[in-house]
C-alpha cells in the first residue's frame, strides 16, 4: 500500500468506518448511561431564579469564585485548548468544507493564517496542561493510562494537521493521511474513553444544576 | 520522420555522424544538450560534457514493447510539430522495433527485433508501455505470443528497462478496480534488471529524452526515488511548483469551473486538484513544448503519475473531502440505539433485582 | 443477618443511577475538586481527592452497568471490588468527607461528587464498613431516640430550667400549634440557651409552637452513616409527631445535617411528600423579620463574622437570610473570605465529628478555617449549627485562638426586649 | 429578707454592686464545684473571690476556664456522660465569674449554669428532674447578705 492508497483509504473506507463506529458508539453509550434513569425528588422544591440545570450548563464554564488562582493552568490552559480546538476544527476552511459536504450547512471560516496561529497556541496550551498533569500531585495521582492516551489522541490531530498544512516533516500525501487517521482514531475512541465528557458534561452539569436548583442553590 | 528500416545502414554511425547526415548543425545539438542538462539540474559545466559524450556515443538499440496500452505514450512522444526536442530523440537512439511506428509488420517486424536483440545482446534498452495481464495470457498477445512471454524473452538480454507511462510503471487504468485482466506493472515482473519508471498518463516527452540522454552520457540510469522514478523530474509535487500556489496559501479557491475564482485563475483545490499529492514535472516543464499544463488550462491535476490515482476517489472530490460517498445511515444509528436499549434493559433488570433483593438494614446489620 | 460485601454491592447496584453514570463518565481527572476540598488543601495528600473517594463505586458501575465493562471483567481485565478495598476506603468516605459539597460546586464538568459519596455510604454501611462512632450514634438514635442518649427526662429537665431562667412556659405536645420545634441533642446537652431563645422569640412574635415528646430529636445519624433504611426509621418519628400534632411547619434547629435529612431527604425516605412545611430556624427568623414580628433592640458592637454551615448555605440554599439577621444586631460585621456559597467547612459535619479516629485529620483540616478567620480577626464568631460550634471551639482551642463562638438564634434572642410587666 | 423565688433572687442580685455580684456568683459556683473538681476552675474561683482581682489575672483565669469548658463538651454522636456534662456547666458558670465586667446578667447566668450542672447530676443519677439547687442558692445569697450586715 503506497501513500496515495493509504490516503485514499483513510479518506474513503476508513472515514466511513470511523463515522459508523462514532455514531454507533455515541448513541449506544448515551442510552447506556442515561437509560439508568433517576428517582423523582419528592421534597418540596425551593424556587430560586437562576437555579436550574440549564443555568448550570453554561454557568459551570465560569470558574467558581476563588478557584482560578488555585488551579490556573487547568482553567486557563483548559479554556485555551478547548476554544482553540473548536476554532481549528469548526472555523478552518477545509474542515468547514468537509463538514458541509457531510452534513449540509456551511458557514464562513477564519483566514488560514489565523487558524494556524490558533492551532499553535492550542498545542502550547495542551503541552502546558500535560505538564500540569505531571507535576500537580492531585492530578498526577488521579492519572491513569486513559488520561495520557486521550491526551495523545487529542494532540496528534492538531500536530499532524499543522504539519500537513505546512508540508513539513513528511510528504504531504503521507502527512495528510496521518492527520486524517489521527482524527479517525480520536473519533473511534471518543465514545469509550473520558473524551466522552464532550457529550456527558452537559448531562452531568444539568443533573448537578437540577439537584441543587431544587434546593434553590444556583451552582 | 526517418523510416526505421532504411536506417539499418546508419546503425553503426555515432550520434554526431547521424546528426550531420540529417543536416542538424552542432548549435542545434548543443541547444538540446543545454536544455537537458538544465532540466536535469546537472551542474552548468555539464552541458559541454553532456554534448561531447552524447556526440561520441554509439546510438543504442532500443526495442519498444507495447502491451495493454492505449498508445497515448507513443502519441505524446511523436507529436509532430516544429523539429522539437522530442523528434530529436529518434536521432539519439536506433529504434529497432516499435510495432506502431515501424513500417514492417508481421514476420518481418519480428525478424527485425530478433536481429537487433542478437546484435546488441546485453546492450540494448527495452522500453515498455502498457501493463501485462496475468489474469489470462490470451488477453493480450503479439504475433500469437503472450505479452508476459515476449517481455521475459526480450528483457533477458536487455541492459535496462524503461517503463514508459503509468500503465507500465504501476499497472495504470487496466489495473483499476476490478482489474479484470489481472494487469500488473513491469516492476512487479522484472526483478533482475534495472527498471526506470516514467509514470504519467501520458508522461512528459522531455522526461523520456532526459532519461535517454542521461543513459547515453553517463552510461547509467538517473537517480531514482522510492517508486523507481527519476528524482530529477519526480522529486517535487505539482503543488510545490504550481504557479497558483499563492492563491492556495491565501485561501482563494475556485468553487466551480466557471465562477469568478476560476476566471481569476484561483487555486483548484476545492475542485479536486490532486497537485499536492502528485509528483511530476508538469508545473515546470509543462506540455506541448511548454505551452501549458492541466492546471494552467483550468482543470485540476488528476494525479496521473501516482500509483492508484485511478482509484483515489472522484477526480473532482477535493483531497479534504471523503474519497467516495459515505453511507452512515439510519442503520448505524439504529444499531447504536439497539445496543443502548439492550444494555439499558439488562441494567434496569439488574437494578430492579438489587432493589427487590434489598434486605432492610437493621441496627445489628451494621456489624460484620 | 449481618453486613457483608455482597449486601453492600447489592445496595450500590441499587443506588447507581443515570446522574452517577453520567458523572463517572464525565470525570476528566483534572484534580480541581481536590483544590476545593479542605482535607486535600490542608494535608496535601492526594488520596483525599474527592473523586478518588468513589473509586470502588466507579469500578462497580463500570463492571455492572456498561457493556465494555462487563466484557472486561469477564475476561479478567478488571478486578471486582473487594471487602478489603471497602475497608480501606472507609477513611476516605467518612473521616475525610463531611458531605460539605464544595467539590460538587467547582467540578468543571459538573459532577455532583457529594451526591455520589452520599450514595456510596449506603453501600459502605450495608457492607459493615462504617466508623464505630457513627454506628454507636445511629444505634442510640434508633434505640433511645438520640445519638447522644438523650431521653425525654433530660428534655423535661431542660424545659424546667429554661422556664426558670427565661420565665416562659415551654409547650409540649400542644396539638394544632403553628410550629413544631425540634432540638438536636447537642443543643439539649451543650446549649440549653437555644430552647430559651426559641421560647423568647416565639412569645415576642406571638406564634404558637410546641415540642413533641415522641419526636424531640432533629438530627438523623442514619443519613450521616448513609443508610436510608435506618434514616427512614428516624425521620418517620418526626413525620408522625408532626402529623399527629397537626402542625403547619416543623422547625429544624441550629444544625446542618438535621436540616438536610428532614428538609431534602425526608420525603424521599418515607416515599411521599410531607403534609407540613420544613424550615430551618434561620428561615423562620427571616420570615418573622420580614413580617415585622422580630423587633430587636440594641446592637452588638464588637467585631463579628459569620460561619455558614455547609448544609444550611451551600447545600440548603439559605445564604442571604443570616446576613439580613446579622445586619439587625451587628454593627461591626465582616464577611470572611469565601463566606456564604463558597464557605469552607468547619471539618466536623456529615458525622465526621462523631468519628474518634478522625480527630487528628479534622484538626489538620481546621487550619483552612483558621486562615479564613485570621483574614478577618473577629472578636466573636457567630454560626447557626450546634455541631459547627463545638468543632469550631475545639479547633480554636487547639490553635490557641481566643475566639468565643455563639449561635445566631441565641444572639438575636438577647436583643429581644422582655415584654413589659415581666418580673 | 428571706428569698423564696427567682423573682426575689433577681431583685436581690440587682441590689448588689458589681464586685458583690462577682462574689455571689463565685459563691453559687462554689456550691456545685464538687461536680467538676477542675484545678483551673478552683483557681479561677479563688481569684474571683478577691475583690482586688485585676483584669490581667482575670483574663488568664478566663482562658484556663474556657479550655476546661471546651474540653468538657460532650462530643457530637458520643453517648452522654451526664456527670462529665455537669463539669462542663460548672466551667461555664465559673466563666461568668471571671469576666472582666460583671453585671446583673452575668451573676444570674452563673446561677443558671450552676443549676444546669446540678440538673446534669440528677440526670446522671436518674432521679428525674427536681433538685434543690435553687433553694440552696437562695440560702447562700441570704447568708451572704447577712454577712454583709445588710438586711435589705
Amino acid at each position: 500500500m503506497d501513500q496515495l492508497q493509504f490516503l485514499t483509504w483513510v479518506r474513503g473506507t476508513g472515514l466511513n468506518l470511523t463515522l459508523a463506529i462514532f455514531v454507533l458508539g455515541v448513541i449506544w453509550r448515551l442510552i447506556e448511561i442515561y437509560g439508568l434513569g433517576r428517582k423523582q425528588d419528592l421534597s418540596a422544591p425551593r424556587d430560586v431564579a437562576g437555579a436550574s440545570g440549564w443555568h448550570t450548563i453554561y454557568r459551570r464554564s465560569i470558574p467558581p469564585p476563588g478557584m482560578l488562582k488555585l488551579s490556573p493552568v487547568s482553567y486557563i490552559g483548559g479554556y485555551v485548548f478547548h476554544v482553540g480546538l473548536a476554532v481549528v476544527v469548526f472555523l478552518f476552511a477545509p474542515h468547514i468544507a468537509l463538514v458541509a459536504s457531510l452534513l449540509g450547512p456551511t458557514w464562513p471560516g477564519l483566514p488560514s493564517q489565523v487558524v494556524d496561529f490558533v492551532s499553535v497556541v492550542t498545542m502550547a496550551a495542551m503541552v502546558a496542561v500535560l505538564a500540569d498533569r505531571i507535576t500537580k500531585p492531585a492530578k498526577r495521582f488521579l492519572s491513569t493510562f486513559g488520561d495520557w492516551f486521550t491526551w495523545t489522541l487529542t494532540f496528534l490531530p492538531l500536530l499532524s494537521g499543522w504539519l500537513a498544512v505546512h508540508h513539513l516533516l513528511l510528504p504531504y500525501t503521507l502527512m495528510l493521511a496521518l492527520h486524517i487517521l489521527s482524527v479517525e482514531l480520536l473519533l473511534i475512541f471518543l465514545p469509550f474513553t473520558k473524551l466522552f465528557h464532550a457529550f456527558t458534561t452537559f448531562g452531568s452539569r444539568w443533573f448537578n444544576g437540577a439537584v441543587n436548583g431544587h434546593k434553590g442553590v444556583p451552582v | 520522420m526517418t523510416s526505421l528500416v532504411d536506417s539499418v545502414a546508419a546503425r553503426n554511425a555515432t550520434v554526431e555522424e547521424e546528426l550531420a547526415r540529417r543536416g542538424i548543425d552542432r548549435r542545434e545539438f548543443f541547444k538540446l544538450c543545454g536544455a537537458i542538462a538544465s532540466l536535469m539540474a546537472l551542474p552548468a559545466g555539464a552541458a559541454e560534457q553532456l554534448a561531447a559524450a552524447v556526440a561520441k556515443a554509439r546510438r543504442p538499440s532500443v526495442i519498444w514493447l507495447s502491451f495493454q496500452e492505449c498508445t497515448g505514450c507513443t502519441e505524446a512522444l511523436t507529436r509532430s510539430h516544429s523539429p522539437s526536442l522530442e523528434s530529436l530523440i529518434f536521432d539519439l537512439i536506433s529504434l529497432d522495433y516499435h510495432h506502431t511506428l515501424q513500417a514492417a509488420s508481421g514476420d518481418a517486424a519480428e525478424a527485425a527485433r530478433e536481429a537487433a536483440m542478437k546484435e546488441n545482446a546485453g546492450k540494448y534498452l527495452v522500453v515498455v508501455d502498457g501493463s501485462i495481464p496475468l489474469g489470462n495470457p490470451g488477453y493480450s498477445t503479439i504475433a500469437g505470443v503472450s505479452n508476459i512471454e515476449t517481455l521475459k524473452e526480450v528483457v533477458a538480454g536487455a541492459a535496462a528497462v524503461i517503463a514508459m507511462g503509468t500503465c507500465a510503471a504501476y499497472g495504470g487504468l487496466p489495473a483499476a478496480q476490478p482489474n479484470p485482466t489481472g494487469a500488473v506493472a513491469i516492476r512487479d515482473l522484472i526483478k533482475d534488471k534495472p527498471v526506470v519508471n516514467i509514470p504519467g498518463c501520458p508522461p512528459i516527452p522531455i522526461v523520456m529524452t532526459g532519461v535517454i540522454a542521461h543513459y547515453l552520457a553517463f552510461g547509467a540510469l538517473p537517480e531514482l526515488d522510492g517508486l523507481g522514478r527519476p528524482k530529477a523530474f519526480y522529486g517535487e509535487t505539482i503543488h510545490d511548483r504550481c504557479y497558483r500556489r499563492p492563491f492556495y496559501d491565501q485561501g482563494k479557491f475556485a468553487e466551480t469551473f466557471d465562477d469568478e475564482g476560476a476566471r481569476r485563475g484561483w487555486c483548484l483545490f476545492k475542485l479536486g486538484c490532486k497537485g499536492p499529492v502528485t509528483y511530476n514535472a508538469c508545473a515546470t516543464s509543462k506540455w506541448n513544448g511548454g505551452v501549458s499544463f492541466p492546471i494552467q488550462s483550468g482543470h485540476g491535476c488528476i494525479g496521473c503519475s501516482e500509483p492508484n490515482f485511478w482509484d483515489a476517489g472522484g477526480f473532482y472530490n477535493a483531497l479534504s473531502m471523503p474519497a467516495h460517498p459515505l453511507n452512515v445511515g439510519a442503520g448505524i444509528a439504529a444499531a447504536g440505539a439497539a445496543a443502548g436499549v439492550a444494555v439499558t434493559f439488562f441494567n434496569r433488570g439488574k437494578k430492579g433485582a438489587a432493589k427487590a433483593g434489598h434486605e432492610t438494614t437493621t441496627l445489628d446489620d451494621l456489624e460484620k | 443477618m449481618s453486613a457483608s460485601l455482597e449486601k453492600g454491592v447489592r445496595v450500590l447496584k441499587e443506588m447507581i443511577d443515570a446522574p452517577i453514570a453520567s458523572y463517572l463518565n464525565s470525570c476528566v481527572h483534572c484534580g480541581i475538586c481536590a483544590e476545593a476540598c479542605l482535607f486535600y488543601t490542608e494535608t496535601g495528600d492526594p488520596k483525599y481527592t474527592p473523586i478518588h473517594k468513589l473509586e470502588p463505586m466507579r469500578r462497580l458501575y463500570e463492571q455492572e452497568y456498561t457493556l465494555l465493562g462487563r466484557l472486561a471483567r469477564m475476561v479478567g481485565l478488571t478486578k471486582p471490588v473487594t471487602d478489603a478495598e471497602l475497608a480501606e476506603w472507609q477513611e476516605l468516605v467518612y473521616n475525610s468527607c463531611t458531605l460539605c459539597g464544595r467539590c460538587s460546586v467547582v467540578c468543571p464538568v459538573g459532577n455532583d461528587i457529594v451526591y455520589m459519596v452520599r450514595k456510596m455510604r449506603e453501600g459502605m454501611s450495608a457492607a459493615g464498613h462504617a466508623p464505630d462512632g457513627l454506628k454507636g450514634a445511629v444505634t442510640r438514635t434508633v434505640k433511645i431516640g438520640s445519638p447522644m442518649g438523650v431521653k425525654l427526662p433530660a428534655v423535661k429537665a431542660q424545659m424546667k430550667h429554661v422556664e426558670a431562667d427565661y420565665g416562659i412556659q415551654i409547650p409540649l405536645d400542644q396539638e394544632g400549634a403553628e410550629y413544631l420545634v425540634m432540638l438536636s441533642s447537642m443543643e439539649i446537652i451543650n446549649f440549653p440557651e437555644y430552647l430559651g431563645a426559641i421560647a423568647k422569640i416565639m412569645r415576642h412574635a406571638g406564634k404558637t409552637w410546641t415540642l413533641c415528646s415522641e419526636a424531640f430529636e432533629a438530627t438523623n445519624a442514619g443519613m450521616q452513616i448513609g443508610n436510608s433504611d435506618l434514616a427512614r426509621v428516624i425521620v418517620k418519628r418526626i413525620v408522625d409527631g408532626a402529623e399527629k400534632l397537626k402542625v403547619k411547619t416543623v422547625i429544624s434547629p441550629e444544625c446542618g445535617h438535621a436540616y438536610t435529612a428532614l428538609r431534602w431527604e425526608g420525603a424521599n425516605l418515607i416515599g411521599r411528600p410531607f403534609t407540613f412545611k420544613v424550615q430551618h430556624i434561620v428561615e423562620v427568623l427571616e420570615e418573622l423579620r420580614l413580617a415585622g414580628l422580630l423587633k430587636t433592640e440594641g446592637m452588638e458592637t464588637d467585631r463579628l463574622t459569620f460561619h455558614d454551615p455547609c448544609q444550611l448555605a451551600r447545600r440548603g440554599g439559605v445564604i442571604q437570610p443570616q446576613r439580613n439577621l446579622m445586619a439587625m444586631i451587628a454593627k461591626d460585621f465582616h464577611e470572611m473570605p469565601d463566606a456564604g456559597f463558597m464557605n469552607w467547612c468547619c471539618g466536623g459535619g456529615g458525622g465526621a465529628s462523631a468519628i474518634e479516629e478522625g480527630e487528628e485529620l479534622r484538626l489538620e483540616a481546621f487550619k483552612r478555617k483558621k486562615s479564613q478567620l485570621d483574614a478577618v480577626k473577629p472578636h466573636r464568631l457567630v454560626t447557626a449549627c450546634a455541631n459547627c460550634r463545638i468543632v469550631l471551639e475545639e479547633g480554636l482551642e487547639h490553635y490557641q485562638m481566643n475566639l468565643p463562638v455563639v449561635g445566631l438564634t441565641e444572639t438575636i434572642a438577647e436583643h429581644i426586649p422582655d415584654p413589659v410587666g415581666n418580673d | 429578707m428571706p428569698i423564696s423565688n427567682d423573682k426575689e433572687l433577681k431583685a436581690a442580685l440587682a441590689a448588689l454592686t458589681d464586685t458583690e455580684r462577682r462574689q455571689v456568683g463565685t459563691l453559687l459556683v462554689q456550691q456545685v464545684f464538687d461536680l467538676s473538681g477542675d484545678a483551673r476552675i478552683k483557681g479561677a474561683l479563688e481569684l474571683a473571690r478577691r475583690a482586688d482581682a485585676g483584669n490581667a489575672e482575670l483574663a488568664v483565669a478566663a482562658a484556663g476556664v474556657n479550655t476546661a469548658r471546651v474540653e468538657s463538651f460532650t462530643q457530637c454522636g458520643r453517648d452522654t456522660d451526664w456527670t462529665a456534662q455537669a463539669a462542663h456547666f460548672v466551667a461555664r458558670a465559673a466563666q461568668e465569674c471571671v469576666r472582666p465586667v460583671v453585671d446583673l446578667g452575668t451573676a444570674w447566668e452563673a446561677a443558671m449554669q450552676a443549676r444546669m450542672a446540678r440538673i446534669c447530676q440528677t440526670l446522671a443519677a436518674g432521679e428525674g428532674t427536681n433538685n434543690t439547687e435553687a433553694e440552696a442558692q437562695y440560702r447562700a445569697l441570704e447568708a451572704f447578705l447577712q454577712a454583709k450586715g445588710r438586711a435589705s
